[in-house]
């Protein structure tokens, strides 16, 4: 069943239209991805979601519930979190502090305990640095905090935006395993990315958005195996 | 239908006549008063004080049945005024108004020298009499302005009989400090008591200026301690003045001697409990000072007006608070005004200019002449001031006349504190 | 000349300058808006403890807590009416909507205090160290300030709320992404803002008299202080006053004290060049 | 900047309308009108210098009074001193203003934001008390002038008339300057930088100078204007002259009637000292003005932020041609 | 030679965005400049136009030392860029945008001179029905065309272009492709970022990728499209990805 949908959505900023009728939706304990071109409205698409962008048009049911109109916090409050991208940590507050922000919605507040230790088993380094302030960790240890604090949250929907950007690979595959063993306990994914290969590589589902509309979607395997998926976003 | 306009013709020819004979008879004229007030900003008080003063004159002449002159012309008075928010940008503009919109027959200065430098132009433009109030600075009327006429002693005299009631205090005082506010009138003072001292044999150990608003006085008492004067004289406004005068107690500097212009003789300077102890102050006006008819008759002057008792009377029953010198001087100017009339036996520009050239009288508010030299026209040479200074304990503190000599009411708490 | 007692008397006076600038710095550093109704609110808190002095009978100290509560609610009632819109529009308007909420006060204050000074007649005796002696008020006043930085550096540092603000100030968009309700934050921390510019007027008026128009002064100050100690730091605040009190204290010692202010500005305009963050280089 | 420029209607309807207006007292010959025509005439001059700074470039400045300080105590100095006439004093005093910004601009205009704002607080501040204790230029008592100043040019009531044609003239060339500016090489380089100042210097425009040179220009004029009302008001002090204030009340003009625009600062200027006028004289509000037009002005921020101008280019895209 | 880089380095607090990046370009070439999200490729344009200034190494530019030469002077010799999130001068008309192109670029025109450019550019980048818009009423794509237009209209020697192609469709990108050719056969040089990999394949006569700030390849599309460090950087690890998906299949 779909925890999370999306329906002919249309948004944008301003007098310009990014959005174009997307459509979308996430199977509950699944990790599904959305690939695209730089451009094609990925990143608005979460922004719509979350309550960031208004839009102008369709609707946004969470849990069987119409959100379209709620702001960004009391979505949260619902336990839709997005990782955004470009971690936008709280750069001059500690790991510890980060951490503790993604505890403000009231359901995550009785779980802190349980996702605190929960975090610090899946990401053992933030816990080494956890008196450091988050302007002083690497790229990678920063991505690692921003899922880590959106996890604090103790979300139904966690939503990343651009994980692998500017990392390493083999940090991203660490990453993504990670991913994974949230996933294992339940947790429903939504993964935007710009690394299609590997994003496909360890989601369920996977949907592909261009200009601003879904032209594509199905399992992951048999998406990496498109040949228009291959060929319009893997390049060569 | 001949006939209906026949009748009404006899109505209307009987209207006018009427009309014309009412006048005729009558003959009331209702002269116009017009000035700005600081109904907002910095000078808010001191000039609302100087207003309620100008009305009372007003509402007692006019209450009177106003000035009859010899033609049977009544004259009764209203006021027009605007606010100028206690800054000069709008004076202009507004005493303009007054002048040509309002037809105001005179005017009255607004409250500060700054700003009736900026009004006076405009009078003087326009041919109205102006009689200045709250305005002391003896700049304004050495511009060659022939129809600006000062109630306030100026300036230049402000200070200087403290200095005079040093030196008959204590001969072996020698060291002054003058820390004073840093606008016009304190500084103009200040220039002034400074000449007179060194003139007089003074040291004078410190002369500096404070920011008008200044509430933190740390560094000039540091200075003063430093340099030990026997005396401390300067000041500005209310405000400072009194957190001066308080700081200088806290710190506990030992001084013989200190005297600070306008907040002294303020009834709520006494507030300052024991920091007011021993503060002597220059007052335009006192209500302990008296002047009355029989000491008009002694300095074989002309006498115009209410005594200072009635006076006082009259502001406590309209205002419910004893008159500061700031309401006594805006009363004041209302009552030139009215004799000047009543001498010229006209409204006409000319002739009062020169019933006030000529006018040399006592009121209740002192003497009053002014200069008529080119030089300094309209600047008051008659009036002087008093110096008053707070006596007593705690709560029970009282104001005492300590100079000049022939107006005192009491000894001067001669040295302060210390020894 | 005996430059101790210069010294003393500008700290004391710097501890004032301190906490007055710290509900400007909050606000500035928080939500980057610069509050030109500071001042008017700083005379507000100085009235506040008259009244609660004159009218309710009680310690100025007292009141000053009263007067804290009533800066609270002031201050997130001013966000709510004239900040909350323009939040996110250009510098000149929320420059432009404080300095409207500055002609209101002045305005409504001229007319029902007139601009005559008031005076809260109270007094703790003197201290007196060697050449040092000063009023207990002032004394009182820096303790306070020190108790205050302490406890708004606690409520920012030790209290989930205080993190929320923090969070705030520091990435609006991650914070109300976590959950986090920023407009209510942001009415807050202007609540606070003002709560302790309420604050800083009623310890000042327990030792200087005030008038309506007493606050411009203040807030003037607080810019200098802002830009020395760096915005949004209370700690910051603090010193840069104490550096500021300092400054004014012992120039005077020198030169005539008329050159403070020419100094102390040209100081702020070197010091914004130079180091636009803040002597203490917090963050922009 | 060619020719073709100079037919822009909106342009000639701005110089037209501030004409008629400022001729009103001329024909009717009434003083009370021309003064207060003159007060806001010269709104509108220190308004659209302003906007060069504020509304072409984009720079918030808190101190653009320094400027009318400035030229009011060069040319009073001048005057009362060496006995210049007001003319030459008036050029004087433009001169001495353009050059303070010009040595400031090379300082503080590579602060952004707030951070120029405050910068222009602090420098109106340290001059003020600076002029206080400088005291060739009288110190705490200012500069005051004789009234026989006034009598070579025709007695106070002609100087006063005199003073006022100047500043109409005045206004309308600012008018007119302000619009060859905006319409100019020069003009276009502060747009951009107003936009994105980083993309400006990409396609480059040399932000330093051409940020200096429109300080520079956005100066002379309330210099002049300074001189003229300082001469008018027979005296100049050091807190009249640097009225934090009234530079304030400026940014609050140009925003009524909307930056950037030609007849905005103008229509801000007219609208804000017309209420003001009428404020102070209604005796409904005259105790109460100060509180009423705070209100107004918290009104318009929240509700038309972009000006009355502003807000009709917007609502009506047809209309930025023609009201420039 | 038009430009010469040699060493560049540049530091942003702890994190080295450049190390050592060195390539010259001939005259009349496009250089396609390419890597991962992150690897310092705008970064590298700001080090050469000016906006910043790098801690080691050396930018010449026809001959000149620009080194830490301020942007205007840059862009007077000749240089123009375009930005990858686009700034257009949102409130001036998309006329007005170009004709600021024109009037401080290399060739220092007055407002006539630069009006009939502006005209001219515009049709190049298919804006000129536009003309009279104000530029914040584009959309992304239009926006990028005026920034294209902008730089062009400065009449350049070489020109950087910063991920032109992103966001535009298919038919979009041959069209830029096609106005990215015809500047070159104009006798402007060009450095593209690009990550629409075909597109810049075809088009770039040589190719430099950097990875984590070092340069890791220069040369022909082939011989970069043959590296395996370029693929592996590139495209991420396909071994990782494989290995992911074994995990997967595993679980």
């Amino acid at each position: 069943m779909s925890i999370l949908e999306v329906k002919d959505v249309a948004s944008g900023y301003g007098e310009v239209q990014i959005l174009w009728g997307a459509s979308l939706s996430l199977g509950q304990g699944m990790i599904t991805s959305l690939v695209g071109a730089n451009g094609a409205g990925k990143t608005t698409l979460l922004r719509t979601v979350m309550g960031l962008v208004k839009p102008k048009s369709g609707s946004i049911s969470f849990n069987g519930r119409d959100v379209s109109a709620l702001p960004a916090h009391t979505k949260a409050e619902l336990g839709l979190i997005l990782v955004p991208e470009g971690r936008q940590l709280f750069v001059q507050m500690s790991v510890e502090e980060n951490l503790e922000m993604g505890t403000a919605p009231k359901r995550a507040k009785p779980r802190k305990d349980y996702n605190l230790e929960r975090v610090y088993t899946i990401f053992p380094r933030l816990k080494e640095r956890r008196t450091q302030k988050a302007r002083t960790l690497s790229g990678g240890e920063q991505q690692m905090l921003a899922v880590a604090r959106g996890i604090m949250a103790d979300p139904v929907v966690l939503m990343i935006d651009e994980m692998s950007l500017g990392l390493a690979p083999v940090l991203v595959l660490d990453l993504f395993q990670n991913l994974r063993k949230l996933k294992d306990e339940g947790l429903t994914i939504l993964l935007v990315e710009q690394n299609v290969q590997m994003a496909l590589a360890v989601s369920d589902y996977g949907f592909v958005l261009s200009h601003g509309k879904v032209d594509l979607h199905g399992p992951s395997a048999n998406l990496i195996d498109d040949e228009h998926v291959r060929e319009a976003y893997l390049g060569i | 239908m001949k006939r209906a306009l026949y009748l009404l013709s006899v109505v209307l020819l009987v209207t006018v006549l009427l009309g014309v004979t009412l006048v005729a008879n009558a003959q009331e004229r209702t002269a116009v008063i017009g000035f700005t007030a600081s109904t907002t900003g910095k000078y808010n008080v001191e000039s609302t004080r100087q207003i309620n003063g100008l009305n009372l004159w007003l509402n007692q002449v006019n209450e009177s049945g106003g000035i009859t002159l010899s033609d049977g012309t009544v004259v009764t008075f209203e006021t027009v005024f605007y606010d100028d928010e206690s800054n000069t940008d709008r004076v202009q503009e507004l005493y303009t108004r007054l002048a040509t919109d309002d037809n105001a027959d005179f005017l009255i200065s607004p409250y500060s020298s700054g700003l009736t430098d900026a009004s006076s132009i405009i009078a003087e433009q326009y041919g109205k009499v102006m009689i200045t109030t709250g305005a002391a600075s003896d700049s304004t009327y050495q511009k060659g302005y022939s129809l600006v006429f000062q109630t306030y002693t100026p300036a230049s005299r402000y200070l200087t009989g403290a200095l005079d009631l040093l030196a008959s205090l204590d001969e072996s005082a020698t060291k002054i400090a003058i820390v004073h506010e840093n606008d016009k009138f304190s500084s103009d003072v200040s220039t002034a008591l400074n000449e007179y001292a060194l003139a007089l044999g003074y040291e004078v150990v410190l002369f500096e200026g404070y920011d008008s608003g200044t509430t933190d006085f740390a560094p000039f008492i540091n200075k003063i301690q430093d340099a030990a004067p026997d005396a401390v004289l300067g000041g500005g406004h209310f405000q400072d003045g009194s957190t001066f005068a308080r700081q200088l107690y806290e710190k506990g500097i030992d001084l013989k001697f200190v005297a600070l212009l306008v907040a002294p003789p303020e009834p709520s300077f006494s507030e300052l409990g024991d920091a007011a102890v021993g503060v002597v102050g220059p007052s335009q006006w006192e209500p302990l000072g008296l002047i009355d008819a029989m000491a008009a008759e002694a300095a074989g002057l002309e006498f115009f007006g209410p005594s200072g008792q009635e006076f006082i009377d009259a502001y406590m029953a309209a205002y419910d608070e004893e008159p500061s010198y700031h309401a006594a001087g805006g009363y004041v100017a209302g009552l030139l005004l009215q004799k000047a009339i009543i001498d010229a036996d006209s409204l006409d520009t000319q002739a009062i200019k020169e019933a006030l050239d000529n006018m040399d009288l006592l009121t209740f508010f002192g003497h009053m002449q002014f200069d008529t030299t080119p030089e300094a026209h309209g600047l008051q040479i008659g009036h002087s001031m008093m110096y008053i200074q707070w006596q007593g304990e705690g709560d029970m503190l009282e104001k005492a006349i300590v100079w000049p000599p022939e107006a005192v009411t009491g000894d001067a708490l001669y040295p302060i504190r210390g020894e | 000349m005996d430059i101790l007692t210069f010294l003393v008397d500008g700290l004391l006076i710097g501890f004032v300058y301190g906490i007055a600038a710290m509900g400007l710095t909050l606000i500035w550093g928080v939500m980057n808006v610069i509050n030109l109704s500071h001042g008017p609110i700083i005379a507000l808190g100085m009235f506040g403890i008259y009244f609660a002095a004159t009218s309710l009978g009680v310690n100025p100290y007292v009141g000053v807590i009263l007067v804290s509560f009533a800066g609270l609610l002031l201050g997130m009632l001013i966000y709510a009416i004239a900040i909350h819109r323009v939040i996110n529009a250009p510098h000149l308007s929320t420059l432009l909507a404080t300095f409207a909420v500055n002609m209101i006060i002045i305005g409504l204050g001229t007319t029902a205090f007139t601009t005559s000074a008031y005076n809260v007649d109270f007094s703790l005796g003197n201290i007196s160290v060697g050449p040092v002696n000063t009023p207990t008020t002032r004394v009182v006043a820096a303790l306070a300030s020190v108790l205050v930085t302490g406890a708004l550096y606690f409520f920012l540092y030790r209290t989930t709320l205080g993190k929320y603000v923090r969070a705030v100030t520091d990435n609006r968009a991650a914070a109300e992404l976590m959950g986090i309700p920023s407009a209510r934050i942001l009415a807050l921390s202007f609540g606070l803002g003002t709560m302790l510019a309420a604050i800083a007027g009623g310890l000042i008026a327990t030792f200087f008299p005030f008038t309506i128009l007493s606050g411009g002064a203040y807030e003037l100050k607080s810019f200098v202080v802002g830009v020395m100690g760096g915005v949004g730091n209370p700690l910051g605040a603090l010193i840069g006053g104490l550096i500021l009190g300092t400054f004014e204290g012992v120039i005077p010692a020198f030169m005539p004290t008329s050159w403070v202010p020419v100094l102390e500005f040209i100081l702020f305009v070197v010091i914004l060049l130079v180091r636009p963050t803040g002597l203490l280089g917090a963050k922009k | 900047m060619s020719l073709k420029n100079l037919k822009n209607p909106g342009l000639w309807l701005t110089l037209v309308v501030v004409f008629i207006l400022g001729v009103i007292p001329i024909i009717n010959n009434k003083a009370s009108a021309r003064e207060e025509t003159l007060t806001v005439l010269l709104s509108v001059i220190l308004v659209s210098s302003l906007n060069i700074l504020l509304g072409y470039t984009g720079y918030i400045s808190f101190g653009h009074i320094v400027f009318y300080g400035m030229g009011g105590y060069v040319g009073l100095f001048l005057i009362s001193v060496y006995g210049w006439s007001l003319w030459t004093a008036m050029v004087a005093g433009g001169l001495a203003s353009g050059l303070l910004a010009f040595l400031l601009g090379s300082a503080i205009l590579r602060l952004r934001g707030s951070y120029f704002a405050l910068a222009t607080i602090g420098i109106n501040e340290a001059m003020r008390a600076f002029i206080s204790n400088f005291e060739p230029f009288g110190g705490p008592t200012g500069i005051s002038l004789n009234f026989q100043v006034y009598n070579q040019y025709g007695g106070a009531a002609q100087a006063l008339w005199t003073i006022y044609y100047v500043v109409l003239a005045l206004a309308l060339g600012n008018i007119l300057l302000s619009y060859v500016v905006k319409t100019s090489k020069f003009g276009l380089g502060l747009q951009a930088i107003r936009e994105d100042e980083e993309a400006a210097e990409v396609m480059g425009v040399v932000t330093p100078s051409s940020k200096t040179w429109a300080y520079v220009l956005s100066a002379i004029l309330p210099g002049m204007v300074g001189v003229l009302f300082f001469f008018k008001n027979g005296n100049i002090e050091p807190g009249p002259a640097f009225r934090l204030h009234l530079s304030i009340e400026l940014l609050v003009m140009v925003m009524l009637g909307g930056y950037g625009t030609i007849a905005g600062p103008v229509l801000g200027a007219f609208g804000y000292q017309r209420l003001r006028g009428l404020l102070l004289t209604s005796d409904l509000f005259k105790n109460i003005q100060l509180t009423v037009a705070g209100v107004l002005l918290l009104v318009i921020i929240l509700f038309i932020p972009s000006g009355a101008v502003g807000w009709i280019r917007h609502r009506f895209p047809v209309t930025r041609r023609y009201l420039p | 030679m038009i430009l010469q880089v040699s060493g560049v380095s540049k530091r942003f607090g702890g994190l080295q965005a450049l190390s050592d990046v060195s390539f010259n370009l001939e005259e009349g070439r496009i250089m396609g400049l390419i890597g991962p999200n992150g690897a310092g490729k705008t970064t590298l344009f700001n080090c050469i136009n000016g906006v910043y200034k790098p801690e080691e190494g050396r930018v010449v530019f026809r001959g000149q030392d620009i080194t830490g030469s301020k942007t205007y002077h840059v862009a007077k010799m000749g240089l123009a860029r375009t930005h990858q999130i686009v700034r257009p001068l949102n409130d001036l008309t998309i006329r007005e945008n170009v004709i600021v192109g024109a009037c401080f670029g290399r060739e220092n025109h007055s407002l006539g001179g630069a009006e009939k450019i502006a005209e001219e550019v515009l049709e190049f980048v298919r804006l000129h029905e536009r003309a009279n818009q104000l530029a914040g009423s584009l959309n992304v794509g239009q926006k990028k065309r005026l920034e294209m237009a902008r730089a062009l209209a400065a009449r350049p020697y070489l020109l950087l272009l910063d991920e032109v192609l992103a966001g535009l469709n298919a038919s979009e990108i041959t069209q830029m492709i096609g106005i990215v050719r015809d500047i070159r056969e104009r006798g402007t040089t060009i450095i593209m970022i690009e990550h629409v990999m075909q597109a810049v394949m075809n088009v770039s006569d040589d190719i430099l990728v950097l990875d984590f700030g070092k340069q890791i390849a220069f040369g022909t599309p082939e011989q970069v499209a043959n590296d395996p460090k370029v693929i592996e950087a590139y495209l991420g690890d396909p071994t990782l990805a494989a290995e992911l998906s074994g995990k997967k299949s595993s679980a």
